[in-house]
């Protein structure tokens, strides 16, 4: 029997082999005094997962201390697989992001794959419809054909799962940056939704009551994923093969409905999915939580392959399973209404009054330990941060030619029409998708009400690189942009800590500093963090990723008439532009075309003027008095303004005034585009500070003077070519 | 006017497809399993799109060999009206109620986008409230949308007037742009643009509204008489 | 036990998207000399001695395996020792 | 000219899907005997003699036709008589 070959505790212990599975010899003394003896090996596998940071946060917990997750709306808050805000009318949301950066890395196909799958389970298991889908990608520069590779791989696994389960995929973003070459960032977000009545919660409560298990039998898929995401990437990761895992969709597809079914049920007690450490994690967390404690018998749990050692079981992520608490003698029930979608709940073992979890596997006990050491006493670490030094010296730039450079900034990827991208995911389905992708958010409808989402992802990793304070500010603040600019109220975040390695103090002063920044901003914009996720060790040989704290924001449109988007409407409107451009080019577009690399300053930010600036502004598009309504992001105003009239047949003449040709392209935060009705242009003067610098026209032409003299004049049409072939245009070209 | 909205596992705009019968155009719709064998309550029966057995194997194919397939096609023979978009289409395409098959779209990439097509036919049940050659827009969203079929078989389609709709702007390789087909007897229509995508001006375009209301119209002129 | 493997290919004539752009990919690999891509799927699996008859397994392959509008198919079977 | 066969599984071990879903299938279709159904790829494509080297072969399946992380490939040649 396999069992034999397994290396026995004091072999464990001897030969540190715990090492190997991550832990420490300090955690491993830990888990001595914990357990009051030696692990064996199950028990070693089981604690190496729990603790890794994946699934602990040992490292990251006091930074996520910090963030505010209160809020009037907050019905749900960190803490569950999703968080939850009420929406009014007995409607709630659900929503929350993660990463699968490792994963993607070595499979991308089915690395984003799974990540959308697991991340559909995360709210699914709370008792909501998923009814979208983002999110959030990076990766190396396109001229590089792993990065080609990565990038089509990545959109198709992402394509290929949502469209699969029925889940419109509405919006994300997408940037590339030579950090993320050898690793790249796949974070997916999903939004649900639910009637507070149905708000589930994982735990095994009420001693005697049986656990469940639905889904996909359990295969050697992932052993040691959670690990392996708390690890850095090194050549050596392509050997770590067999932790593939491969998502079935269709199986997902029937595990929404089956569950959105069964919570209908007062025979079922609790919920969770099994994600990153599979029967381990579900198990342990939801007995943890309840104060009771679990039994398993693991020849009960159904198993792709023969001869599996519960070591594998239960380190095994095998995707599309849930497990379930249901009450003693209901079992019957659940079963019937699971058979419905061709699939089996199986009676794997039940809740006990004892705290502790316990394996059986062929009539012997291979696990037996505290449950709440597993779940809830792994270490938690202050690590050292130090100051990185950073030059904030710059090289002026200096532009001869506005308009090439306009042209060259609209076919940066970065910058370019994502179209390439969205085209691949169907975005419609469910027949909600108001505002599809390729405006500032997407918007879903509620039926049945005169509401709205809004729902957006943004992190601009260039500013947190050069200052992550700063940086961390401005992506939340970015979000809300994105959400008012819609016409909806920012109403809460959820958020994913993109790093490198926590261990080397300078990281973990950018992980203070960003989350400072970004708790900051979410306190006073008041969008509280309500759920979100951690990925460190985005490293290749050592080399860190920029830090990436990727937001999902989600804002509450309460008419339906309130919603806005970015393209000018109709030729006679005329365009404000809220706030004034200074020079700030440190971490922008242009100075990455000019000068190939990021230097100097991130821009400024005044919190508080973001927040009157945005809330006049959401108010001027609540009172119907904005035609349509864009934020100022990379490429500055004068890609912002040619954004407005792409995909249109309109065009726009504009003049502008200034010292230099460089504040065209200048990132300046806290800046808008709106256009305005003639009819509605001194009702918008007396409620917003903006200025007005020019007019919508139905030539199709794109003009723009700089004191007074005409620097920019293209056809749209062009303009629109060359920012929507970019991206396939690069994506083609054998390189 | 009853409708059956056919659910196969995988189905995902099954939901799609009832939403646009009950709460736009107002009328009777109920959901059948793909274990049933029993349409008679039914006036028409509408196969939605999604991924039915994953799209695994062929799309469409398991799905074509479900216990319902008979029923539908003895509802078909029947002269009733069967309608099956994107998924919908493949299955009858796999089940042979519609000649033809589908291949990968030639980009082989999946396509999400609002597309405009023709109305080829406009005297047939399910286009009879659109003009003749009229210019719709509607979405579509599909990896294998790529129709084929023989020389000899498009020469019969086009001899009977079967092909319904044709794309404006061909998005997925198909052959003589074909977007939809209807068979001999005019009662199954097969197309892979998604008429329930676009039934309300906030969805982008109301252009479906009116194949969903011929189905009725009609229905209701033949009821009419039979009556 | 007798494993049967069969292989299923677009009919002569039918246009192969998924092959031209293999073929296409793999000549910009500097593969140049490569010619007529085209493929297909190959399918295994198990059957007991007394159903695997030609029949049978034809059956199969009509009625789900292949698709005879556009596919053709042929299989191979072999004798395996059961464990 | 030579004739080249390449045939893509998945590694064992990894999950098919798409091969349970066929099984299921053919099982519901009273085809019960099918066990441990694989679905994997077939491709064939030719080449002139000169390029048609083992090395060539093996490099065009792992830089293109199967996925190393994921999928075993083999293949097979055969003389054929250009026309
Ligand atoms: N960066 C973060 N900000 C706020 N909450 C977080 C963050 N990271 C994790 N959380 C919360 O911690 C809890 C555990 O997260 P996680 O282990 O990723 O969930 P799951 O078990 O579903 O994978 C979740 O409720 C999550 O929302
Ligand atoms: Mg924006």
């Amino acid at each position: 029997m396999p069992l034999l070959l397994e290396p026995s505790p004091s072999e464990i212990k001897e030969q540190k082999l715990y090492v190997d599975m991550g832990l420490t010899d300090a955690e491993f003394e830990r888990i001595e005094q914990l357990i009051e003896r030696t692990p064996n090996y199950t028990e070693t596998g089981i604690f190496s997962v729990m603790w890794s940071e994946h699934c602990s946060y040992k490292k990251s917990k006091p930074l996520l201390s910090k963030f505010p997750t209160q809020g009037a709306r907050v019905l749900q808050g960190p803490g569950e697989g999703a968080g939850i805000i009420d929406i009014g009318d007995e409607l709630a949301v659900a929503f929350k992001i993660e990463s699968h950066n490792h994963p993607s890395a070595i499979e991308p196909y089915q690395g984003a794959a799974t990540g959308v799958g697991g991340i559909i389970r995360d709210v699914f298991s709370m008792g909501a419809r998923p009814v979208a889908l983002l999110n959030s990608l990076r990766f190396g520069e396109l001229d590089h054909p792993r990065t080609k590779y990565l990038f089509e791989e990545v959109v198709a696994g992402i394509a290929g799962y949502g469209n699969c389960v029925g889940i419109p995929t509405v919006g994300g973003e997408i940037q590339f940056d030579d950090c993320y070459k050898g690793n790249p960032l796949v974070n997916a977000m999903c939004v649900g939704l639910m009637k507070h009545e149905d708000i589930q919660v994982g735990q095994a409560k009420g001693i005697g009551n049986t656990v469940m298990y639905i889904g996909s039998a359990t295969g050697r898929d992932g052993i040691h994923g959670a690990t392996f995401a708390s690890e850095e990437l090194t050549d050596e990761s392509a050997e770590d093969r067999p932790a593939v895992q491969v998502g079935d969709p269709f199986m997902e597809k029937l595990l929404i409905e089956a569950t959105l079914d069964i919570i209908k049920s007062d025979a079922l007690i609790g919920i969770q999915d099994m994600g990153a450490a599979g029967l381990t994690s579900s198990a342990s967390e939801m007995a943890s939580k309840a104060g009771t404690g679990i039994e398993l018998n693991l020849d009960l749990a159904p198993q792709r392959e023969t001869g599996m050692t519960p070591y594998e079981m239960m380190l095994s992520e095998s995707q599309e399973r849930m497990l379930v608490v249901v009450q003693q003698g209901r079992e019957d029930e659940i079963k019937e209404v699971v058979s419905q979608y061709d699939l089996n709940a199986v009676e794997v073992g039940q809740v006990t009054d004892d705290h502790r979890f316990r394996l059986i596997h062929q009539g012997d006990v291979v696990t037996d330990v505290p449950v709440d050491a597993l779940a809830e006493d792994a270490p938690v670490y202050d690590l050292p941060s130090e100051k990185p030094s950073f030059n904030t010296n710059t090289q002026p730039l200096r532009i001869e030619d506005p308009e090439d450079v306009l042209i060259k900034l609209l076919q940066q990827p970065t910058i370019a029409s994502k179209e390439w991208v969205y085209r691949q995911y169907d975005y419609q389905v469910q027949t909600n998708t108001v505002v599809q992708p390729g405006s500032d958010a997407a918007i879903i409808r509620v039926k049945g009400t005169d509401k709205a989402i809004a729902m957006t992802t943004d992190c601009n990793s260039r500013y947190l690189h050069l200052d992550p304070y700063q940086g961390g500010q401005i992506a939340v603040a970015e979000a809300a942009r994105n959400i008012v600019c819609s016409g909806a109220d920012p109403v809460a975040i959820t958020d994913c800590l993109n790093f490198g390695n926590p261990d080397n103090p300078e990281v973990f002063w950018m992980m203070e500093q960003a989350t400072d920044g970004m708790a900051n901003a979410c306190e006073t914009l008041q969008t509280p963090v309500i759920s979100g996720n951690v990925s460190l060790y985005n490293e290749t040989n050592g080399q860190s990723v920029f830090p990436t704290p990727v937001i999902g924001m989600v804002g509450l449109i309460h008419q339906l008439d309130h919603i806005t988007t970015l393209h000018v409407k109709e030729p006679g409107d005329l365009v404000y532009v809220i706030g004034e451009t200074t020079h700030e080019v440190g971490g922008s577009e242009v100075q990455k075309l000019l000068q190939g690399s990021y230097e100097g300053e991130a821009p400024e930010l005044d919190i508080m003027q973001e927040k009157t600036r945005q809330q006049n502004l959401l108010k001027a598009i609540q009172n119907g008095l904005v035609a349509s309504a864009h934020d100022v992001s990379e490429g500055g105003l004068a890609v912002a303004l040619a954004e407005k009239v792409m995909t249109t047949n309109f065009g726009m003449n504009v003049g502008l005034r200034g010292k230099n040709f460089v504040e065209l392209f200048s990132e300046t935060q806290s800046r808008f585009i709106v256009t305005v009705k003639p009819e509605d242009v001194s009702e918008f003067e007396a409620n917003v500070d903006a200025t007005r610098v020019g007019v919508v026209t139905n030539n199709g032409r794109f003009n723009i003077q700089f004191n007074g003299e005409t620097i920019i004049q293209q056809k749209v049409d062009q303009l629109i070519d060359r920012w929507k072939g970019a991206i396939p245009c690069l994506v083609k070209s054998k390189a | 006017m009853k409708f059956a909205v056919v659910v196969f596992p995988g189905s995902n705009c099954d939901s799609d497809m009832f939403y646009a019968i009950q709460g736009v155009l107002g009328e009777e719709v109920e959901y059948v399993s793909h274990h049933s064998s029993d349409l008679s309550q039914f006036d028409a029966v509408l196969l939605p799109g999604g991924f039915s057995y994953g799209d695994y194997l062929r799309s469409g194919a398991i799905a074509s060999v479900s216990p319902i397939v008979n029923a539908i096609k003895d509802f078909a023979s029947e002269g009733k009206p069967v309608l099956g978009v994107c998924n919908g289409f493949q299955i009858l395409l796999e089940a042979g109620l519609l000649n033809g098959a589908m291949k990968r779209n030639h980009e082989l990439k999946f396509v999400c986008d609002t597309t405009p097509l023709i109305v080829e036919q406009s005297e047939t049940i399910f286009t009879s409230e659109y003009e003749q050659f009229e210019r719709i827009e509607l979405p579509i969203a599909h990896a294998e949308g790529n129709y084929d079929c023989d020389d000899e078989t498009l020469k019969d389609l086009e001899a009977h007037d079967q092909i319904v709709f044709r794309y404006a702007d061909n998005p997925n390789g198909s052959k003589a742009d074909i977007a939809g087909i209807v068979n001999k007897e005019g009662n199954v229509l097969g197309m892979m643009p998604h008429p329930e995508r676009a039934v309300e001006e906030i969805l982008g375009t109301d252009d479906g509204l009116k194949l969903f209301r011929s189905i009725l119209v009609n229905w209701r002129e033949t009821h009419a008489i039979t009556s | 036990m007798i494993k049967v493997k069969v292989y299923v290919t677009l009919k002569e004539g039918v246009l192969d998207p998924q092959g031209k752009a293999i073929e296409q990919a793999l000549q910009a690999k500097n593969f140049q000399g490569v010619r007529d891509m085209r493929v297909g799927k190959y399918m295994e699996f198990y059957l007991n001695e007394d159903e695997a008859t030609d029949h049978q397994i034809q059956e199969m392959c009509e009625q789900l395996l292949a698709n005879p509008v556009i596919e053709d198919y042929r299989y191979e079977t072999e004798e395996v020792i059961s464990v």
